[in-house]
């Protein structure tokens, strides 16, 4: 590799051609602050619009100063990070920014989380220059959505969200729109997100460097219902949320806290605390039912038969295809996703156990996604208008109401779930990351469709971070050709090939986040830094290995809910409750016959 | 083919013909037929003559007699007298401001004398919807020549030695700008003309595609040999109709001579020219936004490198000139780098095109060699400032250019002197401000279009400009501070400093060039809260004169706020707290008894 | 329409069509040029003016004479017409009387182009239209 | 939660010609702005619903088509009065007083620039250079050029098309 020698603050290093003046810096020290720029290399999310000019840093021989986060090093370039020409410049872009910013910081959803906020403290900004009787300030309609709230007056136009929603989902909710100084990236006409082809994944919320998206907030009306004596409330915690929650407690990356984590939802006072590591066991159950069936339909030479089958647990990935491919909503598995299982039977099977009735109980998931927060609206999840969950809410909200409650989460002895709906195996924890599903599906169809056990339970062929893989597993001599992708714009790519008629897989199992759900839009803010994606990825496998039950078939409760009131998986009795459908939802433009 | 004997060339650039020239070519042609002299007389509308100040402009050959100013009631008149009798209509000749006589022919009037047309060579000479008219102008020949050579380079290092620099702004080299594009291997490569002349008082470009819009197309063809591309593409102004047409027609024409299309000239160069609109966004004249634009996208620049010349459209290696740039070209070819090297300075050659606007006598489009002093267009080719007032300053160079005063009216125009005084080149606007004109006001008329035209990418021009344009807006209504001046100046120094393009990093020049060479006025409007130019709305006072006052209540009557109060028949008085400064007042009275302060 | 196919073709087809512009190419160069001006007025035309203008013009032509041929009013010489005047650079002009078309064409070949001085001069006794 | 489709509903002359103009365009986002250009000659504006169903042919996302509608000031998605008015303020009609000009046409008309009065007979709009700097200041109305503007003028031009309703 060319190596290019430079100077920057009197201090000379060597770096790669192409390495930008900010990366050089960073490898020597030299933080320099940023704003709009981001990058999750390993996950292929680059936003580099050199936008915001927070980054700016002096060039000898240059006229003016350079982004340092678009400005490839040079040989023998001499860059001054911190000169008094330097710090003015990056100061008064500040205040500019803070201009057109309202200062509401305290009651801002971001506040204490905020790029915005922690440079204007880094920059011990006091009084703004720019604010006086005159100032025009945006003035755009704070819109709540079922997940999202956004703000556009806090817009900073760092483009993040707009790369999320184009670059890596495809879905294009968002853009940049007007232009000059009312220039925000919001929805088509302004319009509300539910007006639009918003997935609700939040991976505009996750990247959003202040508080112009944030999520809709739950934690009051949890709150409520844990200390409202009538009620009866049930808790269930997804898998991913386990593998990030510790960060929230200044805990390492990749910290594994499952007895915390529940220690925790105890204190709070929830009544029971159950884990949906155990519907996502009931979900391979019937997905990979799901899958031998049309597999055995398909090899008896059924050409009509739907394949290949796409995974269902991942709510933004079904609103995407509900909006987008509408035309191919036959092939998913109609399994619902295991929050949607998971309330189905509290409100059911376990309502009628602990013999509650369905008004009286209120149903929790704690996920770290915000579709999550959507789809337990949806009709299809609810039974006369009651919803099978009441409340979702994110690791983050978990975070703040364990703080509210004066519980210190890192020093509590680890806890045990309840039971029934508490048990659970490896193949459900692994539903917390991108190939995790299938490798949980395979590992019980292999075994119901063979009937012989599993030689190897590791399948790492399906596991990794590409955004497109593919594996062909031998099932005891049938090749099943599995597909996974994460991030919808490389679902999109595996859609486009079936639709062209060129795709051979059997089974493709699709995540609407990139990374799958370690780096949902509910999870710690992890502010750009890819390793703490890959920490969460490596104790999803971690959690999978220290399980002592690694196969969903083989989960004692599981088989115990089929034997006692369930009876087949893809049975009369799972279908009414564990199943769901889809619907054509793309914006159309029609003729109108009414003149 | 007819054996004309005059020539009747009238223009038919949009500002004549919004005074009605279509009209008078009509009003020619049925004359003629009338008289029976179709075939004798040919009428052909050209391009702009320059002169719009006193357009409509007709021009009778072969004795070369300029009318100016004509309506079409003026045709007959025309046609009996000159055509007929031979006698020239005198009350239509141009009339010497400074002596009061006729001057009959173009060459001896003050607006041409200086003026040296290279670029505009074509422009009210010939029917730019012929391209017959064009071949028996050289037109095509250079093309020919340089396809016959079959050396790219070779023809690169004419241009290269020409000193040719672009001509839309910045001056960057233009035989620079192709080499660089020409190295970069690509299986396809784009040139790439800019026509979205969005300057503000700036229509060189249009002028050119009007008048002349085969030269772009030999240019474009030429360029695109040179740097091995087979497609053309002209990004021109939405607003531009009359351009559109014409370049269309050329095309056209050009397609049907086999000059556009495969085999040019029977050689294996293929080469044609797609036309893409503009849509009202300033910032799209600065190159990746052009490009940006060109493919459907929102106008927003983006970084350098990388150049276009690298990653254009399509991401494919392009090349961007602009219009004027390109009518230079074949010129260079056919006279040779050598003649155009000798004129102008010795960093700046050839000649360069100006919209003389503002409040000068003459307005209009003039062509001047490089060198030639801010006096020389002002008082000899402008013919001074109109009504006799005194110069205050000019601006060049639109909305990233300064104002200069009077200490620059010596200093030879060239690209790199532009930018010492503080102004730059720009495209080619050129405001000329008399005493009447407020330095403070004209900054914020220049941010009010930046704040408008920002593409609102980059943090500092996006709430930059905003933020110059409230202070500027605050120090025209006497509400300004000292420290407003400071935060003025801090601001417009680290816009300058921090924009990411070319628009934004240039955008706070008005403010910066009027602050230092009119200080005083904004010190004045600051500290004794006065507009010495007697501009700012706010900073005026209507006042009435009792002497004057004849008490007819019509003012009191007719003021929107009540801010008059007298009794009838004696001197009434305005209520300057109440006063919103509307003018109604002075509108209505009719004894002349109000005025400003 | 016929193609434009190589530089010699250009070059032809220019050469045809710089005479439909010449006039204007000669208009930017009026006072080194032979100026001819031939009475069209009423009697003028009567008497064969016309003929004698599209004469004169054919012999520039052939002659390769580069002159600036145009019509006036009536030059007040109605006895002599067709009447023609003559002006060569930095010369004053000579009017002739009675000028058919063969005259006409010995104007271009004896009085431009060889200078000699025809017969029928008519003595100037009338101001330049343009001195005015 | 409502399930359902968003549908469009739009006159189909109007849907039709717009479906013909992408297709001539071959349907390709890269001739989006060439797309938005013909549209809004036909019809004169962009409304919303036009946006979508050039969203849905040229297959990019509604907020990518408004993206670029929002952003260029030629496109509109306001209607335009049956005679629009136009007054320039480029810098050489400024120096000779447009901004006054402007004003009268705003009390005369009682709109704003960017607004069309009730009846759509006259909207006001400003724009920059119509090159001719020559007649500064100008006006266009119903693209008919007035030179040599007075702020005095400006009531009888007015009343001269309010006579032609």
């Amino acid at each position: 590799m060319d190596m290019i020698k430079l100077t920057i603050d009197n201090r000379e290093v060597e770096v790669p051609k192409g390495t930008t003046i900010l990366k050089a810096a960073q490898g020597m020290g030299i933080d320099i602050p940023t704003l709009c720029h981001f990058e999750l290399n390993n996950l292929g999310v680059h936003n580099k619009p050199g936008g915001c000019r927070i980054c700016v840093v002096e060039v000898a021989g240059r006229r003016n100063l350079a982004p340092a986060c678009v400005t490839e090093c040079m040989p023998d370039m001499v860059v001054r990070t911190n000169s008094m020409r330097v710090i003015n410049a990056r100061r008064t872009v500040l205040e500019l920014i803070l201009s057109d910013h309202p200062a509401d910081c305290l009651q801002c959803a971001k506040n204490g989380n905020c790029e915005l906020q922690d440079l204007a403290v880094r920059f011990g900004i006091r009084k703004n220059p720019f604010i006086g009787p005159e100032h025009e300030q945006s003035s755009y309609q704070l819109e709540v959505s079922p997940s999202i709230i956004r703000d556009m007056n806090k817009c900073v136009m760092c483009r993040r969200c707009e790369t999320m929603c184009n670059d890596m989902q495809t879905v294009g909710a968002l853009s940049a729109i007007e232009r000059g100084f009312p220039a925000v990236v919001s929805t088509a006409f302004n319009q509300h997100l539910d007006h639009s082809p918003c997935t609700f994944c939040g991976q505009c919320v996750a990247v959003c460097p202040v508080g112009a998206l944030t999520e809709v907030d739950h934690t009051g009306a949890v709150l409520r219902a844990i200390v409202d004596p009538k009620k009866t409330t049930v808790v269930q915690v997804a898998p991913a949320v386990r593998v990030a929650i510790g960060e929230e407690f200044g805990m390492e990356p990749g910290t594994i806290a499952t007895g915390k984590l529940t220690a925790a939802l105890k204190a709070l006072g929830f009544d029971y605390v159950f884990d949906t590591d155990w519907s996502a066991d009931l979900t391979i159950m019937e997905e990979g039912t799901e899958l031998i069936g049309r597999l055995t339909k398909f090899l008896e030479g059924d050409k009509n038969v739907p394949l290949p089958i796409l995974t269902s647990c991942c709510p933004a990935w079904v609103n995407f295809f509900e909006h987008q491919f509408p035309e191919l909503r036959h092939l998913p598995s109609t399994a619902k996703s295991p929050q949607g299982m998971f309330g189905a039977i509290a409100k059911s099977y376990f309502a009628e156990k602990i013999n509650c009735k369905r008004e009286d109980m209120i149903s929790v998931s704690v996920m770290p996604c915000l579709a999550k927060k959507y789809e337990v609206g949806r009709d299809e999840l609810k039974v006369n208008g009651n919803p099978d969950v009441d409340y979702s809410i994110s690791t983050r909200e978990l975070a703040r109401l364990i703080k509210m409650a004066n519980i210190d989460f890192k020093s509590l002895p680890d806890a045990e779930f309840d039971s029934p709906l508490g048990e659970s195996t490896g193949a459900a924890v692994i539903f917390g990351t991108t190939g995790g599903v299938i490798e949980a599906a395979v590992r019980t169809a292999y075994e119901i469709f063979t009937k012989k056990p599993l030689p190897k339970i590791d399948f790492e062929e399906l596991r990794g971070l590409e955004g497109v893989r593919s594996a062909t597993i031998d099932v005891d001599g049938l090749k099943l050709n599995i597909g996974i992708a994460h991030g919808l714009g490389n679902a999109r790519k595996l859609l486009e090939d079936i639709k062209a008629g060129k795709s051979n897989f059997h089974a493709i199992e699709i995540m609407a986040c990139p990374g799958g759900c370690i780096d949902g839009a509910g999870q710690p803010l992890h502010h750009g830094n890819a390793d703490i994606i890959k920490a969460r990825w490596e104790a999803i496998y971690r959690a999978d290995r220290e399980m002592p039950i690694r196969k969903s078939h083989e989960n004692p409760s599981i088989q115990a809910i089929y034997k006692e009131y369930l009876g087949e998986p893809c049975g009369h009795k799972s279908h009414e409750l564990l199943h769901t459908h889809y619907f054509d939802r793309q914006t159309t433009v029609e003729v109108d016959l009414n003149k | 083919m007819a054996n004309y004997k005059y020539h009747i060339l009238l223009c038919g650039g949009t500002g004549c013909t919004a005074s009605e020239s279509p009209k008078i070519k009509e009003n020619f042609i049925q004359l003629l037929a009338e008289k029976n002299l179709t075939d004798d007389v040919q009428v052909v509308a050209t391009g702009c003559f320059g002169f719009c100040e006193k357009g409509p402009i007709v021009k009778i050959l072969p004795d070369n007699t300029f009318y100016t100013q004509v309506k079409p009631e003026d045709c007959r008149e025309i046609i009996d007298e000159h055509i007929i009798k031979g006698r020239k209509v005198q009350r239509l000749l141009y009339e010497n401001p400074e002596d009061q006589k006729h001057i009959s022919d173009s060459k001896h009037m003050g607006f041409y004398k200086k003026q040296m047309r290279i670029a505009l060579r074509n422009c009210g000479f010939i029917d730019p919807e012929n391209i017959d008219e064009y071949i028996a102008r050289d037109g095509y020949k250079a093309l020919a020549t340089v396809l016959e050579q079959n050396d790219p380079k070779a023809t690169i290092d004419i241009i290269k030695k020409s000193g040719l620099r672009g001509r839309g702004g910045a001056g960057f080299p233009t035989g620079l700008k192709w080499e660089l594009c020409a190295k970069n291997a690509a299986d396809q490569k784009y040139i790439i003309c800019n026509a979205d002349e969005g300057d503000p008082g700036a229509f060189m470009d249009r002028s050119i595609l009007e008048g002349d819009p085969h030269s772009i197309i030999e240019a474009m063809a030429i360029g695109g040999f040179c740097i091995g591309a087979t497609i053309g593409l002209v990004y021109i102004r939405a607003e531009y109709p009359l351009a559109i047409h014409r370049l269309q027609v050329a095309i056209n024409q050009a397609r049907e001579y086999g000059l556009l299309g495969k085999n040019i000239f029977g050689t294996d160069f293929d080469f044609d020219i797609i036309l893409r609109y503009g849509a009202g966004a300033f910032v799209c004249g600065e190159e990746t936004a052009l490009i940006h634009s060109m493919e459907g996208l929102r106008g927003e620049p983006t970084f350098k490198p990388p150049f276009p010349a690298v990653e254009g459209y399509l991401k494919k290696p392009s090349n961007v000139n602009n219009v004027e740039t390109y009518a230079n070209i074949p010129v260079i070819i056919n006279k040779g780098w050598e003649w155009f090297s000798s004129i102008g300075t010795e960093k700046s050659k050839g000649t360069k095109v100006f919209a003389l606007a503002g409040q000068i006598n003459n307005v209009g489009l003039i062509e001047v060699p490089m060198g030639i002093t801010l006096r020389e267009v002002i008082y000899e080719i402008g013919g001074g400032i109109k009504g006799g007032k005194k110069f205050k300053a000019v601006q060049t160079g639109g909305p990233s250019g300064g104002c200069l005063t009077e200490k620059f009216l010596d200093t030879p125009i060239d690209y790199d002197n532009l930018v010492a005084a503080g102004s730059m080149m720009g495209s080619g606007g050129m405001i000329v401000m008399d005493e009447t004109s407020c330095m403070v006001s004209v900054a914020k008329f220049y941010l009010d279009f930046t704040v408008e035209e920002s593409c609102g990418k980059c943090s500092p021009c996006r709430i930059g400009n905003k933020r110059l344009c409230e202070i500027l807006d605050k120090i025209t209504k006497g509400q300004g501070t000292m420290e407003d001046l400071d935060r003025l100046r801090n601001l417009a120094h680290v816009i300058k400093d921090t924009a990411l393009c070319g628009l934004g990093q240039t955008s706070p020049n008005p403010v910066l060039s009027t602050i230092d060479n009119f200080w005083d006025e904004y010190v004045a409007h600051v500290v004794d809260k006065k507009c010495p130019a007697g501009q700012c709305k706010a900073l005026k006072q209507y006042i009435i004169d009792p002497e004057k006052c004849k008490g007819c209540t019509a003012c009191a009557r007719n003021c929107p706020v009540g801010a008059i109060k007298g009794t009838v028949k004696m001197p009434h008085e305005i209520n300057q707290e109440l006063c919103i400064k509307c003018g109604t007042c002075m509108e209505k009275c009719k004894f002349n008894a109000i005025s400003i302060k | 329409m016929e193609k434009i196919k190589s530089l010699a073709d250009l070059k032809k087809k220019r050469e045809e069509l710089q005479s439909k512009i010449e006039l204007r190419e000669e208009g930017d160069n009026v006072e080194n040029l032979v100026q001819i001006k031939v009475a069209m007025a009423t009697c003028g035309i009567a008497s064969g003016a016309k003929q004698t203008m599209e004469a004169i013009i054919d012999e520039c032509k052939k002659q390769n004479v580069k002159a600036v041929v145009s019509q006036t009013g009536c030059m007040g010489y109605c006895y002599a017409e067709p009447t023609v005047e003559v002006k060569k650079p930095g010369e004053d002009p000579i009017v002739f009387g009675h000028v058919d078309t063969k005259k006409g064409q010995e104007l271009v070949t004896k009085y431009i182009i060889g200078g000699e001085i025809l017969e029928g001069v008519i003595p100037v006794n009338y101001e330049k239209i343009d001195n005015k | 939660m409502d399930n359902k489709k968003i549908i469009i509903k739009m006159k189909p002359e109007v849907r039709e010609k717009v479906i013909e103009i992408c297709d001539s365009f071959g349907n390709n986002p890269g001739e989006l702005i060439n797309v938005l250009h013909q549209t809004q000659d036909f019809l004169g504006y962009l409304p919303a619903e036009v946006q979508e169903l050039i969203a849905e042919r040229l297959h990019m996302p509604t907020a990518k088509v408004y993206g670029v509608v929002s952003f260029y000031a030629f496109f509109t998605m306001t209607p335009k009065g049956k005679y629009p008015v136009s007054v320039c303020l480029g810098t050489a009609c400024y120096v000779r007083g447009a901004e006054k000009i402007l004003e009268s046409f705003e009390k005369e008309l009682g709109i704003k620039p960017g607004e069309t009065d009730e009846n759509g007979v006259f909207s006001l709009a400003s724009l920059r250079c119509v090159g001719a700097c020559g007649l500064a200041p100008v006006a266009l109305v119903d693209g008919k050029v007035f030179g040599r503007l007075a702020p005095a003028m400006v009531k009888d031009i007015v009343k001269e098309y309010r006579e032609m309703e």
